[in-house]
């Protein structure tokens, strides 16, 4: 790491999540569920964004972990938004088409969600483990992750949990124009 | 008494056990739920990953269906539609600008306001006295863990509902059933949420300490009011006890399933009989 | 309007803030327009609509008053009592049919010589575009 | 007519290079009553001055106005200067033709110009300058101490041993405050009691220092010099002046389960105690809560029987005891924020995650004190509160609440990194085989020899520190969970541990807000007294002849807090040392005939400086009411002359004829 600030991105980050107010106490390491987990705790994310240093904290995979649990946020003394920030890097590094490795599968996952439901109004289930399944087999070739499940949906079915044909949202074409309005790049 | 209903993706979907329970036991209640008319996907944690603009954009189009519904006031029983909704609305109100431009991209008005409750608070507006009176099968046989996970009450800012760190809603609907209820630890602690199928492995670790702490609590039950907490803790348990070599057997209930026992309303009315732990 | 018209701009200021900035001002040769002329005052809590008013009858311009910043008065609320009475005054001289753009209120404190330059500035430069005040007279006669 | 002396100075080059001084000169000889009009090089020099008297006693003047630099700079020295040669110090005027002239146009003309229009203003000014004499106020030479703690004891005797009486306040039954109460102090390790009694036990003997305690501050009035401050002292229901203390009366006592506060409910104490056995005064209080006698109105009555002196009083009432000073020194201390639930200040929410309150075994730092303590409830053997075994693993926690926007403070305590050192090592000495975690987010160890005390309870006592707060505990099998982080591995922590002592962070003692209010001393937002400079005048209020030392102003450890109390002793005793005070006669007065009693002024007066009056004939028939200032409590700041609807005040000095004269001089 040279120590040139060429790298100095913090105009991307909303001010709203208050990251200036970070003094490093690691109270969100401390209550995250997933810290463990994370190639970088909460704190070392937070504090790549107070620098800047996009490129570095987007190719982290630690947010990708993270479950949206608002425990940081929620416990954080200087009232900095952790989870926020998260959800920030999330759409950054989707929208640079930039994630980390090891967070394939959650990011395909997210993305086969949304187009699901930009075209259905209504998540449909059925498809999206279909799609997703298929998607990511496509990608890494996981015969057993591509079956994984499988033994659930007949039980699923028994119990009247999956259905064949989800409902679908009347007016789909506003779904297609707000999706259009708010995305830049394409899923 | 009549109130908007959310049922989001899940309701209608897999956890369709959970509006069961839900209708049935407010039915028996007096109350009725009218749905928004075509109302769409609140986006829940895809939408906040992948945008920030259509995470607002979706619950609002939601609100605004709801408004132009006429409904005041309107039920989410999932938490993360109901903190998605919350989120919108707060958002909203507090950025006029923000307000305008979202109600374009959705394409209908943002200003009249709707309170959005989740279940417990829709038992407090019932009355829990009033719930105590109706009460024909007092459930002593029940030592629950009431989990409230994530989303209940946090970001606290946000929820405005219970005590973020020790909270006692739940607690207070089971004590007019005549149920016991058990202190644990992990009543706040997150189950993984919708990470189920991206990440399982996750969900499986954090799943089974949660089912570990309310057994050795002593709670015969876990009683979540989330459809993802479900699906985690009762359609997963198998996994869970095959990942970690143990036996959980622990019926994971909705709140509204055990009201509706406590009315009197059948296994099956309530939906109870489709959960995946389920001991006829 | 003529090139040579000189404002004449008279500045009440506090004897514990603005006065101090405006020697720090001084004491670090920041240069100004020489059309301010300053009265110092223990306290912008001194001040009233009659001083004001005063001020353009001696055929001041435009007037100035500046105090210290809220919360650190010398005299602990005596600028706050000020603000509070401007709000007052204001709508009075809004009603009379002052001109308000050149009525200006500030806060600058000890520390802020950089300060007192830059309003001192603008403010002559302001009345200079605005010319004298000759309507002041008139609406004298109008209201006697 | 006014005989005016007009001296305008050069300051060598600093105001000649622009200003014309020679052209102010002639342009201001011109103007009426101007009897003399010279320039000089240097006028604040000794020729200067000498030209200066010179000229007042040539010319006969009687008014002097020198054109110089900022009156800030040199008023004082023209005035005594202008006294010495026979004129009225409050007849000399400045007018700033340096700093806020010569100094910032660079045009000469311009510059000159505007000088002239400076000093012109002047002379319009001093023309009304009246002749004023300083005011002066008698002193009553004795002391107030607010508070029993180790600053208000110290500031006590420093004030009694020079050779004046005192007054000491205390709230509590003992004085000692909350110094009494700890084990040893850092960063040299001393026993708290053993260095603090003898000091309580001066108190208690001194012959100028009369205690009240058991006692509030119940209202102040006066002003500086000269207050009269009426004391509450609360029942007590033992007659102290015949109570010997022989102790028959708390041994005898059938109510012995009552929560101690001195050991901060890690103890207990019976319904009538002394808080501690050394307490000063050795004199027990009936607790009337916990009292049969008091509560019910008979029965028991163990005490009363046992009492040889026949000094128990069951019909004991408060009294109000009224004391005449001339200074008061402020020292009522701290209190920790309340780390729980139940918060007093609605923009705090507390800790539902920390479980204090809830689990037993999770306490504050003072209550740690108590169980290290040789004299606390376990004997100085560390118990822990839930089942009294010896903790193996004990959790410090830094910074709860302190630092904390959300939750708490936003300002750093500051003791709490040295006496949680103190406590890790206070442990390791006690419990050779436990650890001692302790959880920080920076060491805050500026102090002599705190930075080698903190790095021995690391290096030598083995206190394992993680840099990183704590989110949660929990209770789980009789072990504490704690859940934090090491920011410095970058990895969460969990410590299974035994007991958990939060160092809370230090917030203003109650009802000090209520107390300031009474001595007309301002408080910030969290409640801590304002100083009225903060660098250099740290011990003095707004309100003159009130200081303030120790915690009450901000976190202070104790070294600090003394220091302070000798400070503001020492500003009480330059005081007291005369016999009369002298202030600036620039204040406001009112013109009582013209007053229409609207009181108007008396509301607005941020000094209470004014009073509502009655005028009488001198043979004391009522006339009318008015408002009246006190010119010993007035600060000449004329908010009451803007604010007088009927024009009846104005200001000595800057009185609105002055300063119409100065609009005047403009044209």
């Amino acid at each position: 790491m040279s120590l040139q600030l060429a790298e100095d991105r913090r105009d991307l980050i909303p001010p709203g999540l208050n990251l200036a107010g970070c003094y490093q106490c690691g109270k969100c390491t401390a209550g995250c569920p997933v810290a463990s987990r994370m190639d970088r705790t909460p704190n070392q994310v937070v504090r790549l964004l107070q620098l800047g240093r996009m490129e570095k904290a987007i190719s982290s995979g630690a947010f990708w972990e993270c479950v949206s649990c608002q425990t940081c946020t929620t416990r954080c003394p200087k009232s900095v938004d952790c989870a926020g920030a998260m959800d920030f890097l999330r759409q950054l590094s989707v929208e640079r088409a930039a994630s980390a490795p090891s967070a394939h599968r959650t990011v395909l996952f997210q993305k086969t969600f949304l187009r699901n439901i930009r075209r259905n109004g209504r998540l449909d289930e059925l498809e999206l483990v279909r799609t997703f399944k298929t998607a990511t087999f496509l990608k890494d070739l996981d015969i057993p992750f591509l079956f994984k499940d499988a033994s659930l949906a007949p039980r699923m079915m028994r119990r009247g949990k999956l259905k064949l044909r989800a409902e679908q949202a009347r007016d789909r074409g506003v779904l297609d124009r707000i999706f259009e309005r708010c995305l830049e790049a394409k899923l | 008494m009549e109130i908007g209903y959310y049922p989001g993706c899940a309701l209608h979907g897999s956890s369709n056990d959970y509006e069961t329970s839900v209708r049935a036991c407010l039915a028996a209640l007096g109350v009725g739920l009218r749905e928004i008319d075509d109302w769409i996907c609140c986006g829940a944690t895809a939408a906040h990953s992948i945008n920030h603009k259509l995470s607002i954009a979706l619950p609002a189009r939601n609100l605004a269906l709801a408004a132009r519904d006429g409904f005041g006031e309107l039920l989410a029983p999932c938490p993360m539609c109901s903190m998605e909704l919350l989120k919108a609305e707060q958002s909203l109100r507090a950025d006029p600008e923000l307000r305008k431009d979202i109600a374009q991209i959705v394409e209908l008005g943002l200003d009249r306001k709707t309170a959005v409750l989740n279940l417990i608070q829709v038992f407090q507006k019932i009355g829990l006295d009033q719930i105590k009176d109706a009460v024909k099968r007092p459930l002593d046989h029940i030592t629950a863990a009431c989990y409230y996970g994530c989303l209940l009450t946090r970001p606290p800012e946000t929820l405005r509902f219970d005590d973020c760190e020790r909270p006692s809603t739940m607690e207070a609907v089971l004590a007019e059933l005549g149920a016991k209820t058990v202190a644990w630890n992990y009543k706040t602690e997150c189950c993984g949420a919708g990470l189920t199928m991206a990440n399982e492995a996750t969900v499986l670790e954090l799943s089974h300490k949660i089912l570990m702490n309310a057994a050795s609590h002593g709670a015969n039950c876990v009683v979540v009011a989330c459809p993802m907490c479900h699906v985690n803790l009762d359609m997963k348990q198998r996994d869970i006890e095959r990942r970690y070599s143990v036996r959980h057997g622990i019926t994971i209930y909705y709140l509204s399933d055990l009201v509706g026992m406590a009315l009197g309303l059948s296994d099956a009315a309530l939906g109870i009989d489709r959960h995946f732990v389920y001991r006829g | 309007m003529s090139e040579a018209f000189e404002p004449k701009i008279v500045a009440y200021v506090c004897n514990w803030c603005t006065y101090l900035g405006a020697d720090l001002a001084g004491t670090n040769r920041l240069e100004y327009p020489p059309n301010v002329r300053v009265l110092r005052l223990p306290c912008t809590g001194r001040i009233d609509f009659n001083l004001i008013v005063k001020a353009f009858e001696a055929g001041a311009d435009a007037v100035l008053v500046s105090g210290c910043h809220p919360a650190d008065c010398h005299y602990t609320s005596g600028n706050y009592h000020a603000r509070r009475r401007w709000i007052v005054f204001r709508r009075l001289l809004e009603t009379l049919g002052f001109e308000m753009e050149r009525i200006h209120f500030t806060w600058i404190s000890a520390a802020e010589g950089k300060k007192w330059q830059q309003v001192v500035t603008e403010i002559t430069e302001k009345t200079r575009r605005l010319g004298p005040y000759t309507a002041y007279r008139d609406l004298c006669e109008a209201h006697q | 007519m006014a005989r005016i002396g007009v001296f305008t100075c050069w300051c060598g080059e600093n105001i000649a290079r622009t200003v014309d001084v020679d052209q102010v000169s002639a342009a201001i000889a011109k103007l009426p009553g101007v009897r003399a009009s010279v320039n000089y090089k240097y006028m604040c020099s000794d020729p200067g001055q000498a030209l200066v008297r010179e000229k007042i006693a040539a010319e006969q003047l009687d008014a002097v106005v020198v054109a110089s630099c900022s009156p800030h700079m040199h008023l004082r020295t023209f005035r005594k200067t202008a006294e010495a040669a026979g004129v009225n110090a409050y007849r000399v005027e400045m007018a700033n033709i340096r700093e806020q002239c010569s100094w910032v146009h660079h045009d000469r003309a311009a510059a000159t110009a505007k000088a002239v229009d400076l000093v012109r203003i002047a002379v319009a000014k001093v023309r009304w300058d009246e002749a004023l004499e300083p005011i002066r106020v008698p002193v009553t030479r004795k002391a107030l101490v607010i508070g029993g703690g180790v600053a208000g004891i110290q500031a006590a005797l420093d004030i009694a041993d020079a050779g004046y009486q005192v007054a000491l306040v205390e709230r509590e039954p003992s004085i000692g405050g909350k110094m009494a109460g700890l084990s040893e102090t850092f960063p040299t390790l001393d026993c708290s009691q053993c260095i603090l009694t003898p000091r309580m036990v001066d108190v208690g003997q001194h012959p100028r220092i009369r205690l009240h305690s058991y006692s509030e501050v119940e209202s102040v009035s006066g002003f500086v010099g000269n207050f009269t401050v009426t004391i509450r002292q609360k029942a007590r229901y033992v007659d102290t002046a015949k109570c010997t203390g022989c102790g028959e009366c708390w041994n005898s006592c059938p109510i012995k389960k009552i929560p101690s506060e001195f050991d901060y409910r890690l103890g207990f104490r019976p319904a009538i105690y002394i808080p501690f056995p050394q307490a000063v005064p050795a004199r027990p209080v009936i607790d009337k809560e916990n009292c049969t006698r008091l509560k019910k109105g008979k029965g028991c009555g163990f005490c009363e029987k046992k009492c040889q002196a026949g000094a128990i009083r069951f019909d004991d009432q408060d009294k109000l005891v009224t004391e005449e000073v001339g200074a008061i020194v402020v020292a009522t201390g701290f209190k920790l924020y309340s780390i729980g639930k139940q918060q007093e200040n609605e923009s705090r929410s507390g800790y539902g995650e920390y479980g204090y309150g809830e689990y037993k075994d999770v306490i504050d730092g003072l209550q740690f004190e108590r169980l290290v303590s040789a004299s606390g409830p376990t004997g100085g053997r560390i118990a822990r509160p839930s089942d009294g075994r010896e903790p193996k693993n004990v959790v410090f926690i830094s910074c709860v609440g302190s630092r904390d926007n959300a939750k708490g403070v936003p300002y750093c305590s500051k003791i709490c990194c040295m006496y949680t050192a103190k406590h890790a090592m206070l442990y390791k000495h006690k419990v050779h085989d436990g650890q001692a975690h302790v959880f920080y987010m920076d060491v805050r160890a500026g102090g002599k020899n705190y930075e080698e005390f903190v790095r021995r309870a690391i290096e030598q006592d083995g206190a394992r520190y993680y840099r990183g707060r704590v989110s949660r505990i929990y209770e789980e099998n009789g072990k504490l969970i704690v859940r934090g982080a090491d920011t410095l591995a970058g990895e969460p922590v969990t410590i299974e541990a035994d007991l958990v002592v939060l160092a809370a962070a230090i917030t203003p003692a109650a009802g000090v807000r209520d107390l300031a209010r009474k001595l007309n001393v301002g408080y910030d937002e969290y409640g801590f007294l304002l100083e009225s400079h903060p660098k250099l005048r740290p011990v003095e209020t707004a309100s003159a002849g009130v200081f303030i030392c120790g915690a009450c102003q901000g976190p202070k450890d104790i070294p600090e807090s003394v220091a302070q109390a000798s400070a503001a002793a020492s500003k009480a005793l330059i005081m007291l040392s005369r016999d009369e005070m002298t202030r600036e006669p620039e204040v406001a007065r009112i013109d009582e005939k013209n007053c229409a009693a609207c009181f108007a002024c008396v509301r607005t007066c941020p000094y209470h400086a004014i009073e509502r009056g009655e005028v009488l004939t001198p043979r004391g028939v009522f006339v009318k009411h008015t408002a009246r200032v006190n010119p010993g409590l007035c600060m000449g700041c004329g908010t009451c002359v803007s604010i007088c609807p009927s024009k009846s005040a104005d200001l000595a000095g800057f009185s609105e004829q002055q300063i119409y004269a100065e609009l005047e001089a403009l044209v």
